[in-house]
């Protein structure tokens, strides 16, 4: 198969899937079949891509011109890959995980929520893939609306409430900040192809190239820098499955990715380490990591101690970005992988534990640990992936962000990171504790039942669970293939 | 009305004459000062002068507004039907060169039936909103309600190719 | 003299604006179509004046042909019969509209519909 | 022979329709004679058009008579274009009219509708297709008194005050261009207006001249709604029959617009309208003013038509704010939007006349749980919502894009921020009733409201599915603004 044909399967599969899935909508059994069909080929489709991408090539793919020198494009490269490789297999698993968690939590309107799913999926792709900034806006919006349903998937006032504060910052920062910066480039460049080493250099003034790094960072409402990061906590109110993979994986990661991207890209990181308001945005970035934490400690509502630490988290990409370093890039591509992994683990035991018990407060969680065994050894281990411990993946990306930041000698960066692992440990493993080690609820005294979640659930999670710990045995391959972005075998 | 034996005598009398100024102002039109619209009026100002005196159930069985309706439209299929005859002759929309003969005598037949069409539609549309203000005081059912909107139209759009 | 010599244009001035004000002002409706029409009138003189050409006769060729004639342009005219013609059917179509109003509301002063549709909206 | 007379037959087919259908007498047989009417006017307006962009302008001369005594036809790429706007708006619209005005319009006024329907498409058409200044009022006239006629058949009264507003506002608009093309004839002595721009560069510093400008520039913007001379507009619309407000709102206001082009453009000439007398500045703070303002009070309407025909009122000032550039990118952008808007605001009305005729009205608090009742009539209104946002892959966005891109371009970075800012507003307001719809429970469930009947559908969705069409591949709205717009400036052929 060629890769042209891979990438437009890529697009296309996941949009099949959403008429099979409607067209079985009287069947349930049938639908997650199709979803689950439909993710394996999705992701069958992508690794396809992982030969030529690693021998050197570009796969790409020109669909449309819509408006002259602005095609509807697409370029397969190792940073998208990495992207499209990891919400692939993730979709699998949060797959398996749906079907546990839909039924056993009795969600209504299931068809709709495994549909919108899936284009919520191909918009991915689309972002994943993007040959251009313009694609990339494209399938980015095509993103957040499709998204849209979901969040607001209860219907309930406050799914309202959640929904509205998501797609106000959403819509209304690529559009006020990003679709702006993209036009700017546009008429001062003349192009807005993904470019090794950038377009915009020597192209236009400081002053608007400094302009245009702050309308994209900002623009990106999707990489939760601050002041834009409420929508994330907002975005909770959706069902668990879309709070692991959109809001943990896909969304999340599509803005730091279009960061990372811009900085590659766009900028190119030589004229990005020359940017002043570089700085400004770096710490900024750092910012949002330690105040993130601070708020994130304060939360006792586990799916939103977790959102806060996901904006977190993401600011530490953002950060590797901004360093400038080939390094940052590195470290934060690979902060995308272990990050992933980590944080659906995290999100998929809270479903789990809301699916099994009702429960959402972390106050409440006392004892948990014997009720549920396996979601929580899964959660403490996707925990200490997140807080960067070993044995867990997420050691090598703030291995290498930390390496980057040693590189352009910020070592106040060193600091934040520092800082950060320790509050992250602060309010991510006290859960672990509460579970294990304190007394359930009095009324609960007795005999303790191991009363686990669905069967599809769990294996989701310990799935997950075990993929933090693989990332760190052989991190190699995704080392290599982040390296590759910032120096091309060609 | 019914008792005024003089006015109804004089009507009478003038209606013809009025009639007959109408026609020739129409017909003089492309000599001298007339034309459609103008002719239009005073032949519709004859059935509007017998309404007045007749009252107007009397005018509107000496025309009912269903006659007036078609007469509307006649009027103006007329004009464009004169258009479309040119068209079909080899000439353009409405060139009357073409219409006859030679050019002269195509002119004058042209003229004179578009004029005609433009008199029609104009004296019928006058009536209709005479008939419409007038009868609307008297019956305010549904079924007499129609006729104060179609005679705007019809009527302004008569003049479109005049101007 | 100037001035006076344009007086054509101060009627047609005069009667726009007290036109004009009439619309603007007088809160009854069959009033401001009467306003209306003063308006278009004095731009339906404005066209005829314009048509007109000193010592100039109507224009229609004698017999034996008329050579050295000057004519009064009848461009002018023909044009304001069309927009007449206009005004004719958006006068009546006003008044129509005026009838119809009294019927739904009762009044035909601006200020009682509008407390009218205040009230039931 | 056709395509020979292309132009003539444009506006006589539905001229002679007209009478016609009055004599067809009451029922379905009006409406099915406009429809048929509607579909012919849009196969000729597209030949037209393909005529235009292959072999450039053509004129067609009325009665024979030689340009500049005669009425003439001038056909080039602008008007063809808007031309297909205006007759493919009316043959989408028309398929839809049937149930729609069987509910809303009392039956014995149906062939009368139908008649004021084909009357305005001809005055509209007219006006689009005449190269003859005078006969731009005449038709003028006619589209506006049938309007008006059309506006007043609405179900609640107001309908009745807010014909008669737009009566007097429009006459007074009319009146003012009537005075404009008096002083423009007494100064040059000729109507047509190819001749009236090679005529009236040797006047164009007397103060009539100036006036004549003055009035007629006053008189359109009257007529297409800019912002502060709309407020005739949002009652009008708010309360006309739906078919007529889809109609209207996609075609009326464009076609103002485009005399707008052709008098500014064509025959002032560029350097008068805009060096001599202050144009620019004064159409970019009335279009910003108006952008702003209709959107902000668009978001306070809890009429849902109301509230559409305020955005509408922001819109004519996107289209403004392109003209005030005085670049092809900026006529670009504002003819393309020209098209895009009317393709979305025609399908918003649409979706909202679908849930009138369901629900009997298009309050906001009536529109709680709706969605769950009419999923397709809004769903598809929540697609071309979203086109008035201007997300991407929707016609919204493209006109946008080349909006701001010719802002950009004239190094205007402010006016771009306000414009995106502006986007925004959209957001609000469209996705109040989004909610409404979405997530309000329904106040009574008991009465039973079902989808919208097939032949409100299909035209609804066909609308829908040109402004994603045309978001997506943009080639011939792009080409011929594009041509439209280098013909506008004097650039190229």
């Amino acid at each position: 198969m060629t890769g042209s044909i891979a990438i437009i399967a890529a697009l296309l599969v996941p949009l099949i899937g959403v008429l099979g899935i409607v067209g079985a909508r009287h069947k349930p059994n049938l639908r997650e079949v199709v979803t689950l069909v439909t993710a394996t080929c999705l992701f069958i489709l992508v690794a396809s891509l992982l030969t030529p991408v690693l021998a050197g090539g570009r796969p790409s793919v020109s669909v449309m011109e819509i408006l002259p020198g602005l095609e509807l494009a697409f370029e397969v490269e190792p940073l998208g890959l990495v992207f499209a490789l990891i919400a692939s297999f993730l979709w699998i698993v949060t797959s398996v995980y749906s079907i546990g968690y839909m039924r056993g939590h009795h969600e209504k309107n299931q068809t709709r929520f495994y549909a919108w799913f899936a284009v919520a999926l191909a918009a991915t792709m689309g972002v994943a893939f993007a040959g251009n900034m313009f694609t990339l806006f494209i399938f980015y919006e095509i993103l957040t609306l499709s998204t849209y349903p979901l969040v607001t998937h209860a219907g309930t006032d406050k799914a309202k409430q959640g929904g509205r504060t998501y797609f106000g910052i959403l819509i209304g920062t690529s559009i006020a900040f990003q679709l702006l910066a993209i036009i700017i480039t546009y008429v001062t460049v003349g192009t807005l192809d993904f470019t090794q080493g950038g377009i915009l250099a020597g192209k236009a003034s400081d002053f608007v190239i400094g302009m245009l790094l702050v309308l994209y960072v900002f623009g990106v409402g999707k990489a939760a820098l601050m002041p834009f990061h409420r929508w994330l906590p907002a975005a909770m109110v959706a069902p668990t499955p879309v709070s692991a993979l959109l809001h943990a994986v896909a969304v999340v990661k599509a803005g730091v990715f279009t960061i990372l991207k811009i900085s590659v890209y766009i900028f190119g990181l030589d004229l990005l380490a020359d940017i002043g308001v570089r700085d400004a945005l770096m710490w900024l970035a750092a910012a949002t990591i330690l105040i993130a934490s601070v708020i994130a400690i304060r939360q006792d509502n586990l799916k939103r101690r977790l959102a806060y630490s996901t904006i977190s988290q993401l600011s530490y990409i953002v950060l590797g970005a901004m360093l400038a370093t080939e390094a940052g890039i590195v470290g934060g591509t690979m902060h995308i992988a272990m990050h992933a992994f980590g944080k659906i683990t995290l999100f998929f035991c809270a479903g789990a534990i809301l699916v099994a018990t009702h429960k959402t407060e972390i106050s409440q969680m006392g004892g948990i640990g014997r009720i549920m065994p396996i979601t929580m050894t899964a959660y403490t281990i996707g925990a200490l992936s997140i807080i960067g411990a070993p044995p867990m993946g997420g050691l090598w990306s703030k291995w290498m962000l930390g390496m980057a930041a040693l590189d352009a000698g910020e070592f106040v960066m060193i600091g934040v990171l520092m800082l950060s692992s320790l509050l992250s440990i602060g309010y991510l493993l006290p859960v672990s504790y509460q579970a294990f080690f304190n007394t359930p609820d009095r009324h609960v005294t007795g005999k303790t039942v191991i009363k686990e979640a669905p069967a599809f659930s769990v294996a989701a999670l310990s799935l997950t669970a075990l993929g933090c710990i693989v990332l760190f045995l052989f991190p190699d391959p995704l080392y290599h293939l982040a390296g590759m972005i910032v120096t091309p075998l060609d | 009305m019914r008792h005024h034996l003089i006015l109804r005598v004089v009507t009478k009398l003038l209606i013809p004459l009025i009639m007959l100024f109408a026609l020739y102002v129409q017909f003089h039109g492309d000599f001298g000062p007339g034309g459609g619209f103008q002719a239009g009026v005073i032949f519709g100002s004859a059935f509007i002068v017998y309404a007045l005196v007749f009252g107007l159930e009397n005018a509107e069985k000496v025309i009912p507004s269903g006659y007036l309706m078609a007469l509307l439209s006649a009027g103006l299929l007329l004009y464009a039907g004169v258009g479309f005859a040119a068209m079909y002759r080899g000439g353009n929309f409405l060139d009357y060169g073409v219409l006859a003969g030679d050019f002269i005598a195509g002119q004058h037949l042209g003229i004179l039936l578009v004029e005609l069409g433009v008199g029609i539609t104009v004296c019928a549309a006058m009536i209709v909103i005479f008939f419409a203000f007038a009868g609307r005081g008297e019956s305010n059912d549904d079924a007499e309600e129609d006729d104060d909107f179609p005679s705007p139209e019809v009527n302004s759009s008569s003049k479109s190719g005049e101007a | 003299m100037v001035w006076l010599g344009h007086f054509n244009y101060w009627i047609v001035i005069f009667l726009m604006m007290a036109g004009f004000y009439t619309v603007i002002a007088r809160g009854n409706l069959i009033k401001k179509i009467v306003g209306l029409n003063i308006f278009q009138t004095s731009v339906f003189l404005l066209y005829i004046t314009m048509g007109k050409v000193k010592g100039g006769t109507a224009p229609i060729v004698p017999e034996g042909g008329g050579e050295g004639l000057a004519y009064s342009n009848p461009i002018p005219h023909v044009l304001i019969l069309t927009a007449i013609v206009v005004g004719v059917a958006t006068t009546s179509l006003g008044l129509a509209l005026i009838v119809r109003i009294r019927e739904a509301y009762g009044t035909i002063e601006e200020d009682e519909i509008q407390e009218i549709e205040d009230k039931s909206s | 022979m056709i395509a020979a007379h292309l132009p003539a037959l444009l506006i006589a087919i539905p001229l002679i329709a007209a009478p016609v259908c009055l004599l067809l007498g009451r029922g379905g047989l009006a409406w099915a004679w406009s429809t048929l009417v509607s579909w012919l006017v849009f196969g000729l307006s597209w030949l037209m058009l393909q005529k235009t962009l292959i072999s450039g302008p053509f004129n067609y001369e009325l009665g024979g008579w030689e340009a500049p005594f005669g009425i003439e036809y001038q056909v080039d790429t602008l008007n063809a274009f808007i031309l297909l706007i205006v007759a493919a708006i009316g043959a989408v619209v028309m398929p839809y009219a049937r149930a729609s005005v069987n509910r809303e319009v009392p039956a014995h006024k149906h062939t009368l509708f139908y008649t004021a329907y084909l009357l305005c498409l001809t005055g509209l058409l007219g006006i689009t297709i005449t190269g003859d200044a005078f006969n731009v009022f005449v038709f003028l006239e006619i589209s506006s008194l049938s309007s008006y006629a059309m506006i007043a058949l609405g179900r609640d009264p107001k309908a009745l005050t807010a014909s008669f507003q737009y009566l007097i506002m429009g006459t007074i608009g009319a009146t003012f261009i009537l005075i404009g093309i008096g002083l423009m004839y007494q100064m040059t002595g000729t109507l047509n207006m190819a001749d009236l721009a090679k005529r009236l560069p040797a006047v164009e510093d007397t103060r009539p001249v100036m006036a004549a400008f003055a009035f007629f520039i006053i008189g359109v913007s009257l007529k297409l709604a800019l912002f502060p001379l709309h407020m005739w507009l949002p009652n009008a619309y708010a309360y006309a029959p739906s078919v007529v407000t889809a109609f209207l709102a996609a075609t009326a206001t464009k076609v103002s617009v485009y005399v707008l082009y052709r008098f500014v453009f064509t025959v002032f000439g560029q350097s008068f309208s805009f060096d001599v007398i202050p144009l620019e500045p004064i159409l970019l703070v009335l279009s910003l003013a108006g952008i702003f303002v209709a959107s902000a009070v668009a978001i306070f309407q809890t009429n849902v038509k109301r509230l559409l025909a305020w955005s509408s009122v922001a819109q004519i000032g996107y289209i403004m704010l392109g003209v005030s550039l005085i670049t092809v990118a900026g006529l670009t952008a504002s003819i393309l939007h020209i098209f895009n808007h009317a393709v979305m605001k025609g399908a918003l009305f649409l979706a909202m006349g679908a849930v009138y005729y369901q629900v009997g009205s298009v309050q906001i608090s009536d529109l709680n749980g709706i969605a769950k009742k009419m999923p397709y009539t809004m769903f598809a209104f929540v697609i071309a919502g979203l086109g008035l946002i201007g997300v991407p892959l929707t016609g919204g966005f493209i006109s946008k894009w080349y909006l701001i891109t010719a802002v950009l371009e004239r190094g205007w970075w402010p006016v771009a921020v306000l414009v995106l800012l502006s986007s925004l507003l959209a957001v609000f307001y469209v996705w109040r009733v989004v909610e409404a719809a979405y997530f309000k429970a329904g106040d009574n469930d008991d009465v039973e409201v079902r989808e919208a009947p097939l032949s409100m559908l299909v035209p609804l969705y066909v609308l829908t599915a040109a402004s994603v069409w045309f978001g997506i591949d943009t080639s011939l709205p792009l080409k011929a603004s594009t041509e439209a717009a280098r013909q506008l400036m004097g650039i190229g052929g």
